[in-house]
């Protein structure tokens, strides 16, 4: 079976944080994007604040999603702080 | 029409594509927003915008669709700038054109509230005291999102 | 600033002047309504609009300073053009800038409202079937006037 | 004594279809616009529709007034429809 990857970005304050704009991770069939964000998290440092007091807004392939959503391959998943536009 | 670009934008050239070709069009309300000394904090000497590329345009669209079920207009204009920003300078323009007057009103604040709370854009604004992105006020979110 | 007149007006020479000099800027909101095909009755062909002069303009600084009191806003401008008009053309404008873009909403609306209300102006439409005076809207009465 | 007298004033349809945007008419220590509107509906014809059944605003000095209201020597009267501007 070939490895399901999914997209991860994050933008703003998250990304300057993380000081990640992008990264690939691999996902397992059933993966929600709260698994995506707890082994993220567990990276620790930085990290955590994606489980941490702080909303994190979540899209996935650029529709608004929470946590229970479910992951497919090649889906976009991104990660952001509630938003300031306007 | 969407918009989301680094370049400033031209009043009239906005309100002449929302006037449009006909001669049913009533009422044109335009809101657009600048960016001003204060905001957070005092002493704001400019802004940085991010946006999500395609999601951001996504996002706005949807809004339009719901305006135009719940109010009877006829064009939308809706410009976003991105990137650095002085002061004084346009961020957004919001234009709505309709045969009445109260839908062309509801329907431009309808759409200028709901980008704030519910459009991926991110301001940070650039100080005395350094930078810091901007937190969302309660006022601006929306329940459910 | 608060002007009736014959001539038409640009929307970005109006859009420059409230967006004054200063940095506290923060919205600005701008109605304009244009003649239209169909009003009282369908196939208009012009409008002719009617004034008082000099009670007209004090009428709308009369709303504009209630505007003042009810609302933080820093600059308004009101036009109302009078005579013969066609159809596309504009006839009123009322910009309003404000630090908050509440505010400015608010007591954009409240002017135009207002103004159809409770100031001496009077439109009669020029139509294929003649001419006849614009009988106000139940919806545009204000109590107590 | 001299004779006072009040300007009077016709707007929009009032105008055209008294033929008329201005006239002076005598007034009396204690008259009303009231009694000016039924001097004027008294001319009969056009004039009775000053008192008919479609309302007549009136305005004395540039302010919005009432058939109660008191008249002055040398007072601008305005008759005119309910206003339809904007």
């Amino acid at each position: 079976m070939s490895e399901t990857t999914v997209t991860v970005l994050f933008f703003a304050r998250l990304r300057e944080e993380l000081e990640t704009d992008r990264l690939t991770l691999p996902v397992s069939p059933g993966d929600t994007v709260g698994d995506v964000l707890s082994r993220l998290a567990a990276r620790g440092g930085r990290w955590a604040q994606l489980q941490g007091d702080q909303p994190v807004m979540i899209a996935v392939n650029q529709t608004m999603a929470r946590p229970g959503t479910a992951l497919s391959g090649d889906d976009e998943v991104a990660f952001f702080p509630p938003v300031t536009g306007g | 029409m969407i918009s989301i670009q680094t370049a400033d934008f031209a009043p009239d050239v906005e309100y002449q594509a929302l006037r449009g070709e006909g001669e049913d069009t009533g009422a044109i309300v335009t809101f657009t927003g600048l960016v001003r000394d204060f905001g957070d904090r005092q002493g704001v000497t400019g802004l940085f915008l991010e946006h999500y590329p395609g999601m951001t345009e996504q996002a706005i669209q949807a809004l339009i669709d719901q305006a135009h079920q719940r109010w009877q207009i006829q064009r939308t204009r809706v410009i976003h700038r991105v990137g650095n920003l002085d002061l004084g300078e346009r961020i957004v323009f919001v234009g709505v054109a309709s045969a009445h007057r109260k839908d062309a009103f509801a329907a431009c604040e309808y759409l200028i509230d709901a980008l704030k709370a519910s459009v991926p854009l991110w301001k940070k604004e650039r100080g005395t005291d350094g930078d810091h992105w901007v937190e969302q006020k309660a006022s601006d979110r929306q329940p459910g999102f």
